[in-house]
């Protein structure tokens, strides 16, 4: 084999590894939240309902407590209905937070869960809850947004206390507050 | 020597590539890898290798973390 | 003989033309050099300016908002601008000598990889004077300081970057191809020069991670101008993705800067010792050895995320493992130099200071890889300190080592050997009395990146400061001593060292604007 | 070498004569796990000295005798095979015995049992929030040291930087979870005397834990690039006795209960101005600059702007909800209604802004409700 087709190949193998390597940087995305999802890595939790579980396991106690965050510039005002529970793995607990928007006008919320420890985030089932969906919610209204959630009775036995925090979103579209952009610009 | 005769087998490619995750071979070795052609057979052992690798770090951790 | 190279035997275009349509490897070689020594002072600046601030606790000089645009500017010119393109010049002139070849593999693509650099720097040093300031995230960037809450300037950064990948990558195609093709008859891979394996599995590593760079800074220019949310929590991205991506790319990156800069040493050590190197298979093993592992560590830069358990004691032990190859290549160069028959030129003197210095870094670097020690280490002073022992008499060092070592042969005339000296003893001070007590004050609680200091780490920052300013301004001498050399130095023999010994020492001094054209026979 | 470590002792020296309470090593900390932690630095740092002083020694032995200037010749040996598996295999036994202490302080830190006390810490640009789970209890916390000092134009105090205006408060010898997370950007929390150091991450949550044994006042830093005044974010934490800690949570409470008390009584002006100034220094002047002026292009001028002289509806909405996609933080939860009150009036009348405007507590009552 001549030397110019041997660096033809060597060089055609080299962009090839490239283009797969740039490929591989986007596919670690996928990857990523598989593997998240599988090992309760971040304290991710799923996004689709889980079914309820049919043994509840009497023998011990979880404290659950719900936390409530707002991200910048969300101006509601966002709570649990209770923040501590204490019910057992298997056991169905419902429960709501309170959103109250206090513009004047109709804003759209997205609520994104996070659990911790982090372990304890596949064991963390949503029976129903409001990060399903986006919560568009009036100016100056408040609503109840219902959660039912439980715990997987095969939650390791050294875990006794689970966080489920949600963060609040604001996910109104084009108009993002009430200064408008050339407003915004003469701020 | 014929090419032949020289192509390392298998195994030599497995410890050679071993030989690497290690850090420390031998002159003789190293000269036999280095008459090859082929590099294909050290590319695809590495990767099996690496992942059989980070796959015993992982029992490790695993084994550790179940003994302490 | 083939290819497009070894057609033409006529000598330099003159004038400018002779620069940009170049496709000649020593031209393109010392373009690189000289791009990446001017940048080395830009960054240089930058790093004086940051010490002048710190010199004292309170504001001075600068506001907090440039501050952060400096560290920014600071880390990406000193590692795209400087540190890689300075390997890849050094690459350049030596590799096809070192084989045996007339050229690089692919000298049009060689000029187009050079030339895309001053236009990506341009454009990155260009965001300092926009609306918003400069990018002043740090330069490792992470989401959502670099995205939602970035300066507009932050568009022209990832076009900056994508231009420095494919430059990266392009460089890195053309070294493979030379190296894996073009090697002179009887020259196996069992002969090549360290320098030249080293830096072979270096291209490997760039090959790999270069374009995942690109993909990352791709999704976070999607996450700005195009409504993705790859980052963003709330449409289910995650920010800490954004790091793992990055560390991705990261780590190995660390070691295409390192790796070079062992394969410089490795040619340097046995040179002025007169005796062959030490474990020639086991250092090039051991390159390979480092190559794997930087894959599958690049957590370690994110123990405090939050990582479950099991992924913080993996990270820790894969990290820990790195130390044993590392450490083999140590241990060579020192058996290398037990017993031999040393003298103590310039090069050989940054070559030594690198061993020790490097080392210094790397015992930081296991102490860093402890993860719970990690949790008090992460994110100050002490991490400033290591990466810098690691970079600075590291890769930097082995650079001017090896500019030192081969300016003889580019030049034909000797550099001034006492101001080379003067240079090394002022270096080596100035970058101890800078980097160690970086040590202290990050044991002591000082966190990294921030423009003003509690009292208590007061002194140590000002002798910090002074180290840098002594560091800073030595390098002038060093731009003395080349011009010097290249203008009128002491005439050079061929061989150049009493003890050198490899292809690229049985060329003229200075080496032809073409060599090798017909290949030479080894052994 | 030997000039390293003399220069190294010379820095040790010169440090202890320039300060007695000055360290150039980590702290041992107040918890079990920070001293573990310290113990594990220490036992990596002896390994390292001990390795380098080997390798360094051959070296620097090699450097002194084996040069050519002595009549050094050089000898050809390059390869064994056994030397060269001894110092694999060597660092390879020291590394696992250094893995296993390590492994097993890291699971200590992550024991799940339950907390005595929870506390939610939320980082913002540039200020910690602090929610007792539990108790109704939630602050921010923010740099107290003034502009004046930083800015070189008044001394320093001792605590300068390290100083907040309203500390955490934890009891001592209890459990304590933090759990972290973020508002803006990723934030990290850390406390060296705990060798606690957590990122806060916008929208997810993280935790830690400390058992304190030692009253006292501990001060850290954000550890994480956060922007622009990252390095002006500390952290106090005062931990007290069990006695201590519940009347600081009475007393705590009376104030809070007080605050909204003064809501409902009626402000003129000059009141108004006098306490909207001391807010503005506190909360709005590290980007609007003290004389309203901002910063051009990147911070905007309050002085004869649109919002200062405009709507008032419209400034209080900026200051209250901040504007979305800029560096104006919603001032809502940070602030008392009579502080911002306050500060919306200062903001409306200082500076040559005489709009004669009054925003009376009362009125962002009502809005914060």
């Amino acid at each position: 084999m001549s030397i110019i087709h041997k660096k033809t190949r060597t060089v055609k193998w080299l962009v090839a590894s490239c283009v797969l390597m740039f490929g591989f940087g986007f596919a670690l995305v996928p990857i990523y939240d598989v593997f998240c999802r599988i090992t309760g890595l971040n304290g991710k939790v799923d996004l689709i309902p889980a079914q309820p579980s049919s043994v509840i396991d009497e023998s011990r106690q979880i404290k659950l407590q719900l936390v409530a965050v707002n991200n910048e510039t969300m101006p509601w005002e966002f709570k649990p209905k209770t923040v501590v529970t204490r019910l057992s793995p298997g056991e169905m607990h419902q429960t709501a937070y309170l959103a109250r928007n206090l513009t004047e006008r109709m804003m759209i919320a997205q609520a994104v869960p996070s659990v911790s420890p982090s372990e304890a985030a596949p064991f963390v089932q949503k029976i129903n809850c409001f990060c399903f969906e986006r919560q568009p919610l009036d100016g100056r209204s408040e609503k109840w947004m219902p959660l039912v959630v439980s715990i997987d009775p095969s939650l390791p036995k050294h875990i006794s206390t689970i966080t489920l925090s949600y963060t609040l979103f604001d996910i109104t579209p084009d108009t993002p507050s009430t200064v408008t952009l050339s407003e915004r610009g003469s701020l | 020597m014929s090419r032949i005769q020289n192509e390392p087998r298998w195994i030599d490619v497995i410890l050679s590539v071993l030989a690497a995750f290690f850090g420390v071979q031998t002159k003789r070795n190293h000269e036999r890898d280095s008459m090859t052609d082929s590099y294909w057979r050290y590319i695809v052992i590495g990767l099996v290798l690496l992942l059989a690798f980070i796959a015993v770090i992982y029992l490790l951790v695993k084994l550790t973390l179940a003994y302490l | 003989m083939n290819s497009s190279v070894a057609t033409t035997h006529h000598g330099p275009a003159s004038g400018l033309s002779r620069w940009l349509y170049t496709t000649n490897h020593k031209d393109i070689g010392t373009l690189y050099l000289w791009f990446s020594f001017v940048m080395f002072l830009t960054g240089g600046c930058m790093a004086l300016l940051i010490r002048a601030e710190l010199f004292q606790p309170g504001l001075q000089l600068i506001q907090p908002e440039f501050f952060n645009q400096m560290t920014t500017m600071h880390g990406l010119i000193m590692v795209f601008g400087a540190v890689m393109p300075a390997f890849v010049g050094l690459a350049n002139w030596m590799i096809p000598m070192m084989v045996g070849a007339p050229d690089m593999a692919l000298p049009r693509m060689n000029n187009w990889s050079f030339w895309i650099l001053p236009f990506a720097f341009s454009m990155m040093l260009s965001t300092l004077f926009m609306e918003g300031g400069a990018p002043n995230f740090g330069w490792t960037f992470y989401a959502p300081l670099s995205t939602t809450y970035a300066p507009p300037s932050v568009t022209f950064f990832i076009f900056a970057v994508h231009m420095m990948g494919i430059s990266s990558i392009m460089g890195a195609i053309n070294i493979i191809a030379t190296i894996l093709n073009l090697r002179a008859p009887g020259m196996n891979m069992m002969k090549l020069p360290l320098f030249v394996w080293t830096w072979l599995i270096t291209a490997f590593l760039l090959i790999a991670v270069m374009p995942v760079l690109a993909g990352v800074v791709t999704m976070m220019l999607m996450d700005i101008h195009f409504g993705t949310s790859f980052f963003n929590a709330a449409g289910g991205g995650d920010p800490v993705l954004f790091q793992h991506v990055f560390w991705f790319f990261g780590h190995p990156e660390v070691y295409i800067m390192i790796l070079p800069a062992f394969g410089i040493v490795s040619e340097i050590i046995p040179t002025f010792a007169r005796k062959k190197l030490f474990g020639y298979p086991s250092m090039v093993y051991a390159t390979a050895s480092i190559a794997f592992l930087s894959f599958i560590v690049w957590a370690h830069h994110m123990f405090t995320v939050g990582m479950p358990l099991v992924g913080e004691v993996f990270f820790m032990f894969a990290t820990m493992l790195i130390a044993v190859p590392t450490g083999v290549k140590v241990f060579n160069w020192v058996a290398t130099m037990f017993r031999g028959s040393l003298t103590f030129e310039t090069p050989m003197l940054f070559a030594l200071a690198f061993v020790v210095l490097f080392t210094i870094g790397g015992f930081s670097g296991l102490m860093l890889a402890i993860a719970p020690a990690d949790f008090q280490y992460h994110d100050t002073y002490f991490v400033v300190a290591h990466f810098h022992y690691v970079l600075v008499p590291g890769a930097v060092f082995a650079i001017m080592a090896g500019a030192y070592y081969w300016l003889p042969k580019w030049c034909g005339n000797y550099y001034s050997e006492t101001m080379g000296k003067v240079h090394f003893w002022c270096s080596f001070i100035g970058v101890n009395i800078t980097f160690f007590p970086m040590h202290f004050i990050g044991l002591a609680g000082m966190p990294r990146r921030i423009p003003d200091y509690a009292l208590q780490f007061a002194d140590f920052n000002a002798v910090a400061t002074v180290g840098a300013f002594i560091f800073g301004f030595s390098q002038l001498i060093f731009l003395y001593n080349v011009l010097h050399c290249i203008r009128k130095g002491r005439k050079a023999s061929d061989e150049v060292w009493e003890g050198s010994h490899g292809l690229e020492w049985t060329l003229p001094s200075p080496a032809p604007y073409h060599s090798f054209s017909e290949a030479p026979q080894i052994k | 070498m030997e000039k390293l470590l003399l220069g190294v002792s010379g820095l040790f020296l010169f440090s202890g004569r320039a300060h007695a309470d000055w360290t150039v090593n980590l702290t041992k900390g107040v918890t079990e796990i920070s001293r573990e932690i310290y113990d594990l630095h220490m036992v990596i740092f002896w390994i390292c000295v001990v390795i380098g002083f080997i390798v360094f020694g051959v070296m620097l032995w090699s450097v002194v005798y084996h040069r050519k200037s002595r009549g050094a010749k050089a000898h050809n040996f390059h390869e064994s095979l056994v030397v060269e598996i001894a110092w694999t295999v060597v660092p390879f036994i020291i590394l696992i015995a250094m893995a296993v202490p390590a492994t097993a302080t890291l699971i200590k830190m992550y024991d799940n049992t339950e907390a005595d006390l929870d506390i939610q810490v939320t980082g913002y640009q540039w200020k910690w929030r602090y929610q007792y789970l539990a108790e109704d209890i939630d602050f921010f916390s923010s740099l107290s040291t003034p502009r004046e000092q930083i800015n070189n134009t008044q001394e320093k105090s001792t605590d300068y930087l390290l100083e907040v205006d309203n500390p955490l408060v934890i009891p001592v010898g209890k459990k304590v979870r933090f759990l972290l997370t973020a508002n803006d950007v990723i934030h990290s929390w850390w406390v060296p005397e705990f060798a606690v150091k957590k990122d806060a991450i916008p929208g997810f949550i993280n935790e830690a834990w400390v058992i304190v044994d030692k009253p006292g006042v501990y001060r850290g830093q954000c550890a994480e690039l956060c922007g622009k005044d990252h390095g002006f974010m500390p952290i106090v934490v005062e931990v007290k006795s069990q006695e201590d800690y519940e009347q600081w949570l009475a007393e705590f409470k009376k104030a809070d209960a007080l605050k909204s008390q003064a809501a409902e009584k009626s402000w003129n002006l000059a009141d108004l101005m006098a306490t909207g100034e001391q807010v503005y220094s506190k909360a709005c002047l590290a980007c609007h600059q003290a004389n309203g002026e901002g910063v051009p292009s990147i911070f905007p001028a309050l002085k004869n702007s649109a919002v200062a002289l405009g709507d008032e509806a419209l400034h209080i909405d900026v200051v209250l909800n901040g504007v979305s996609g800029t560096a104006m933080q919603a001032f809502k939860d940070q602030l008392s209604a009579v502080e911002l009150a306050a500060v919306i009036t200062y903001e409306r009348n200082a500076w040559g802004n005489k709009t004669g405007d009054i925003v009376t507590p009362a009125q962002i009552a009502e809005l914060k409700k």
